[in-house]
């Protein structure tokens, strides 16, 4: 099994915003996770990457328990995220940005005397290729449009060469050409890459269009969890989302 | 950016070239003086000899507690420098006086001392305030071989464990004040056993407190120090201390605290009735003037010869003169200074040059009438044989400060340290004399 | 040792941390508030103690001299506080601390110089005014009354800024700009002009503690660097911002120390510094502070 | 891809060029400025050395300490105590002023990068208070107020011309390996960390490992600047590790660009001239060194060097839109 998370709970004071959640997300797959607002997408989100630690269950990744593993070190093991709000490094440009990635992925950062512009320029070109950004590589960080800074978020998680990668809300704030050709980078991702996605939306276009599993999430608890026209069918999800029967 | 990185580099570089450049050869105005100073009465044009002026490198501490006492040390100095010159100088060459502030920090001090040697070419000494500014200023000197002369850094370090043959001393060192301040307490107090001590945490306050436990020993076989308050200079409350040496009940307490320190312990020890015990520290003109009506009575006090201390013919000649140009009276850092240019005089007129070597030798022995009367330099560590003053603080319609009562002046010559345990000292700090 | 021996020790230490709290209390504010590291704090405070002296050999009005002294000289520190925040920290808020925190080292250096030019070097003394010139017996032990007045003073700061802080609106939107800037600006109240008046009161209370520190010990030259640090400590133990944290502060700095003087008073400052340090690592914000957003 | 690389080296050239003259400037210095000056070079780049220290923390790392005098100070204590006390080599003494100074750096290092911006100040400030009187305190050991005087170098390193050329030896050498440092991957993620801890932390990087490491570094060579320091001067004194001798690196730094490599030492070198020059005529040099950095703060945002690039850039953009080149 590739990731699972075995009755994984979080509580901050009395309110527990991850509610015994198991679930298992396969090797290859487009998972997308969603649920209205509060539903605990993000926390859960959070108790995978380790930036929250699960106040009980068990996070597996590959059959090893990782669930209060630092999130340094559970990148280490290949798994990364991108942030709701886009988290990259305004005053590096964005061939510094992805190439931080690659540093730190192949162990390299603590080497003193290198120059670090040595370094794997192959592979950072061909990741500005991927994301669409070679053209803009010496541009500041910070000087470059919304859009451009989604895709340099993602550049920059790919550096980590990761195997699992957890996207928050990749499309939002995206014009539809935008989330377009995202979406077909994310599959062209897992098809060549062999990378697993695990992804929120708010946008159920985007959701329905590349996701291969759905899980829904309603106040902390798993309510609904299958192939996308399965999750479309359950009541229960048509209930709490689109308010009684469409 | 790499063209304006080259701008920047080339500017860098010529500031780094040419501006000292310009330094070096640009005389500098000479360092006006302290914003306080009024002007002086310009020296009569005499046509001096071509011999060039001989230059005296006056550096102080215009900083914290030192700030007053070296401004009072630059007065004297002048005044003796305008005296001299109105009289043709030294030997018919003018004394330029170059004023420096060391900040009371050791290395500004040593670099300061390094630029009136390297760039003023100055031919001597005087200062500094703080004794442990002056230890680190006598290593410079003496490598570069110039004369330095003490009037206010008192600690015996300079003469004794530390000795160069470039330093003369003219202010009791902390050993001779200690001794004769004990004397004067134990004459005061003979049935004192129980004593309790308060002195700054530092080089010149550790100096005199194990003068006074060496002497109280002697004089008072079974004496006991109950408490040691060591307050960081420049401490601004000391009820803590006070309560704790209360505490104890001492017969009779001994401190070398002075200036602000001393007012600050005076104001907050007053309530606590602290003065019923006999106390001895150094109260000066200075600290006499700030306390004014607060001044405890009947405390004892001990100083370094300022006007009321000393009021011999010459000392009341030059409080005239000094409240003429400074419109006060002079302390004892003013009356020392003075007594330092004369020193100086006197040695080269005896050597016939300013060359150090000579003037070292003519100083040897040499004894000179000042303003605290007659003193000689003693030749084995040119310690000068200056006296020490006790007292009584007591009001004087006279003056609207309190001054002393049944002042005590002992000769320096009585109190300082003998020539064997000066040597022995040597053979513990490795001075080869 | 007996009772009364620590007892008075304790009560040495409470005078130590009255006079803390006074100057402690403005740092807390401008520090807590507009998060300015205002080394500055200290120079105001020793120019409030010679800008008091001054006033009050000028006017020499007998008994109540000293009082109106210090009021005056508090006022004459608002206007200078004024001048300091409106044309030189009001320009840095935008830009980081550090620039700010470097604006008020420079002002350091500044003002050690104005009094050199302004007082000369001596060290001058208020002689401590009628009602508290000698000393209360307490427990058999003489306790200077003007110590009491330090206290009461500073009860009354307490009392006053507790008020201001906690009971009125200014003191509402104070609390909200402690916590979270931008929402306060966000919510259209002019933040500029309440930096300032904050920065003001800040330095009201400096000169304040200025005046009030000459009859307690001398006015001389190194009071503003001697003070400083120890505030610092006080604000930082107490919790940035945080009234009773500084109450709290003073109390513990003043009491280490004297305490530190009695059984071992070579390492009393140190103390002081290992406290520093202690809570600093064990709660950042102090004990009563809260953690930043 | 080509018009990169073919900017690359011709900066390389330009960077080259500038260097090899502030070289010759700084070796034929000695031979055309006056003794005193001499003094005052030897001085600047001594703290030139320990602004750049500080500034792997400021400007490299982000994080602004107040405390780096104590390491600066037991870097010279460590020399001095060697020196006169156990008469030991001077150079081996030099290494342990260093080493004493990195170990100190890595215990107090380990408490301070837990924290953040003013926390991580006001704690750097109070271990170097902590230390400061230790030092002033223990009298016996370190000779407390007064410090040690008589520190002497070895042979013809007490002329002042050929300690001239063994500091700007061991600051080139530094300079060099700071240089490589910051440039290097271990730069790079430092340079990561300072502007987004959070991106860093995901990406796989322990944050307060590698702080620590960049405090131990910063630590010694600001140990290795203040052992440079007091045989040069032949004394030690405690308030070398005062807060305000903290401050004189924060000063250098602001005022030359922190976020420039050589700020701090442009604005280390502009402070000590002047400060020197002032000296000669007034001991009321505070205010004006206080007016000189308001000035500079106000009208040079970000220090002179950042300033300039700002002021290179838009040059630049001007010019080329001007031209209209594609």
């Amino acid at each position: 099994m590739f990731l699972q998370t075995q009755g994984i709970t979080k509580e901050f004071g009395k309110l527990r915003a991850v509610n015994q959640v198991s679930l298992d997300i396969r090797k290859g797959d487009i998972h997308a996770i969603i649920g209205p607002n509060g539903a605990g997408k993000s926390t859960y989100f959070n108790l995978i990457t380790g930036y929250h630690q699960a106040t009980s269950g068990k996070v597996l990744f590959k059959g090893e328990e990782i669930t209060h593993l630092p999130a340094y070190r559970r990148c280490k093991h290949g798994i990364t995220r991108s942030f709701q709000i886009t988290s990259i490094f305004p005053k590096f440009t964005v061939y510094e940005s992805v190439l931080m990635g690659l540093l730190s992925h192949r162990g390299v950062t603590l080497s003193f005397f290198s120059a670090s512009k040595k370094f794997f320029k192959e592979e950072v070109y061909r990741i500005l290729e991927d994301v669409g950004l070679a053209d803009q590589a010496d541009t500041l960080g910070d000087s470059i449009s919304h859009g451009d800074k989604k895709r340099l978020e993602l550049g920059i998680t790919l550096g980590t060469e990761p195997e699992l990668l957890l996207l928050d809300e990749p499309t939002c704030g995206m014009s539809p050409e935008e989330t377009e050709s995202t979406m077909i980078f994310i599959r062209k991702l897992v098809e060549e890459k062999g990378l697993t996605i695990l992804f929120t939306e708010h946008d159920m276009s985007v959701v329905f269009g590349i996701a291969k599993r759905i899980s829904v999430l309603h106040q902390g608890t798993l309510i609904a969890d299958g192939k996308p026209d399965e999750v479309r069918a359950n009541d229960e999800v048509q209930k709490i989302y689109l308010g009684g029967t469409a | 950016m790499k063209r304006i990185a080259v701008l920047i580099t080339i500017v860098f570089v010529l500031s780094l070239l040419v501006v000292p450049m310009v330094m070096a050869q640009a005389k500098p105005t000479p360092a006006k003086e302290p914003a306080k100073a009024p002007a002086q009465a310009k020296p009569v044009a005499k046509p001096a000899a071509p011999k060039e002026p001989i230059k005296l490198g006056a550096i102080y501490c215009f900083a914290g507690p030192c700030y007053m006492y070296s401004e009072s040390a630059i007065n004297g100095i002048r005044i003796a420098a305008d005296e001299i010159n109105a009289k043709g100088g030294i030997m018919g060459r003018k004394l330029d006086v170059i004023v420096r502030d060391t900040e009371m920090k050791v290395d500004v001090g040593a670099r300061e001392v390094k630029d009136l040697i390297l760039r003023e070419k100055v031919n001597f000494l005087e200062g500094p305030c703080s004794s442990g500014v002056g230890l680190a200023m006598q290593v410079v000197h003496s490598e570069y071989k110039v004369i330095r002369v003490t009037t206010m850094a008192n600690t015996e370090g300079q003469v004794v464990d530390k000795f160069t043959p470039y330093i003369v001393q003219i202010v009791p060192n902390t050993y001779m004040e200690a001794k004769a301040a004990t004397r004067y307490l134990h004459k005061k107090v003979p049935t004192a056993k129980k004593f309790a001590t308060i002195n700054p945490d530092y080089e010149f306050g550790r100096r005199e407190f194990a003068a006074f436990k060496e002497e109280i020993t002697k004089l008072v076989p079974d004496a006991e120090i109950l408490y040691e308050a060591w307050p960081k200079p420049g401490e601004k409350d000391f009820t803590a201390f006070i309560t704790a040496i209360m505490a104890k009940k001492p017969d009779a307490v001994h401190s070398s605290l002075f200036g602000g320190d001393l007012v600050a312990f005076t104001k907050q020890a007053a309530p606590y009735e602290f003065f019923k015990t006999p106390f001895i520290a150094l109260y000066d003109l200075p600290v006499l003037l700030a306390l004014g009506p607060d001044a405890p009575e009947g405390t004892f006090g001990f100083g370094r010869g300022c006007f009321f201390m000393d009021p011999n013919p010459k000392m009341l000649e030059f409080v005239d003169k000094y409240k003429k140009v400074r419109g006060a009276y002079p302390d004892s850092w003013a009356v020392q200074a003075y007594d330092g240019v004369y020193l100086l005089k006197a040695a080269v007129e005896k050597a016939k040059t300013s060359e150090t070597e000579a003037v070292i030798k003519a100083m040897e022995g040499i004894s000179i009438d000042s303003l605290r009367g007659r003193f000689t330099i003693r030749p084995l560590d040119h310690m000068g044989s200056v006296p020490c003053y006790q007292g009584t603080i007591a009001k004087d319609p006279a003056y609207p400060f309190k001054i002393w009562k049944d002042i005590s002046r002992v000769p320096g010559d009585q109190v300082w340290r003998s020539e064997e345990s000066v040597r022995e000292v040597w053979k513990k700090t490795g001075v080869v004399r | 040792m007996s009772f009364d021996i620590l007892f008075n020790q304790f009560m040495s230490g409470i005078a130590r941390a009255s006079l803390l709290f006074l100057v402690a209390s403005g740092l807390s504010l401008t520090f807590g508030v507009l998060r300015v590291l205002n080394f500055a704090h200290g120079s105001l405070y020793m120019l409030g103690a010679f800008v008091t002296y001054s006033i009050w050999k000028g006017l020499l009005i007998p008994v109540v001299g000293f009082y109106i002294a210090t009021f005056l000289a508090a006022l004459v520190m608002g206007g200078i506080g004024i001048i300091i925040e409106f044309f030189l920290l009001r320009r840095l808020y935008a830009r980081g601390w550090p620039e700010q925190l470097l604006v008020t080292y420079a002002l350091v250096l500044i003002i050690t110089d104005l009094v050199k030019l302004g007082w000369g070097g001596e060290f001058l003394s208020i002689p401590r005014p009628v009602p508290f010139k000698g000393a209360v017996s307490l427990f058999g032990f003489p306790f200077p009354s003007y110590n009491f007045f330090v206290i009461l003073l500073g009860l009354a700061l307490v009392i006053f800024l507790w008020w201001l802080v906690y009971r009125t609106r200014i003191g509402d939107i104070i609390r909200a700009a402690a916590h979270d800037r931008e929402m306060v600006a966000a919510l259209g109240i002019p933040i500029p002009w309440l930096f300032t008046w904050i920065f003001v009161l800040g330095a009201m209370i400096a000169g304040l503690s200025g005046g009030v520190a000459g009859p307690y010990g001398a006015i001389a030259l190194g009071m503003d660097i001697e003070i400083i640090v120890e505030c610092f400590a006080v604000v930082v133990i107490g919790g940035m911002g945080s009234l009773p944290g500084t109450l709290l502060g003073s109390f513990i700095v003043g009491q280490v120390y004297a305490f530190g003087i009695m059984f071992k008073p070579e390492l009393a400052l140190a103390f002081i510094f290992m406290v520093m340090a202690a809570v600093l690592i064990i709660r950042p914000w102090g004990i009563f502070g809260r953690p930043e957003r | 891809m080509v018009i990169q690389k073919m900017e690359q080296n011709e900066s390389m050239v330009k960077r080259g060029w500038w260097l090899i003259l502030l070289l010759a400037g700084a070796i034929i210095a000695p031979h055309v400025i006056s003794d005193f000056y001499l003094v005052i070079l030897i001085e600047a780049l001594i703290m030139s050395l320990f602004a750049l220290s500080f500034n792997l923390l400021f400007g490299y790392m982000g994080q602004l300490s107040f405390g780096q005098a104590a390491f600066y100070g037991l870097g010279g204590y460590t020399v001095a105590m060697l020196i006169t006390k156990v008469n030991f080599n001077f150079w081996l003494s030099l290494l342990a002023g260093v080493g004493v100074a990195g170990f100190v750096g890595l215990i107090v290092g380990f408490f301070c990068v837990r924290l953040r911006g003013i926390y991580f100040a006001v704690l750097t400030l109070a271990f170097g208070q902590l230390l400061f009187v230790i030092i002033y305190k223990w009298h016996d050991f370190t000779g407390g107020d007064d410090g040690i005087q008589g520190v002497f170098p070895p042979g013809i390193l007490k002329i002042p011309i050929v300690y001239y050329y063994f500091v700007l030896l061991v600051f080139i050498a530094s300079a060099f390996i700071l240089w490589r440092i910051v440039n290097s991957p271990f730069g790079h993620t430092l340079k990561a960390m300072r502007e987004n801890p959070e991106r860093t932390e995901f990406l796989g990087i322990h944050i307060a490992r590698y702080q620590l490491i960049t405090f131990v570094i910063a630590a010694a060579f600001a140990g290795l600047a203040g052992a440079l320091w007091v045989p040069f001067y032949r004394s030690v004194a405690p308030f070398y590790l005062m807060w305000i001798k903290s401050g004189e690196p924060v000063m250098a730094a602001i005022l030359g660009g922190a976020s420039t490599f050589f700020g701090p030492v442009l604005g280390m070198f502009i402070m000590t001239f002047i400060h020197a020059y002032i000296l000669g005529f007034t001991h009321f040099w505070p205010i004006i060194m206080g007016t000189i950095i308001l000035i500079i703060i106000f009208a040079l945002p970000g220090g002179i060097l950042e300033f300039a690039k700002v002021k290179l850039k838009e040059r630049q953009e001007r010019m080329k839109s001007a031209k209209g080149s594609p």
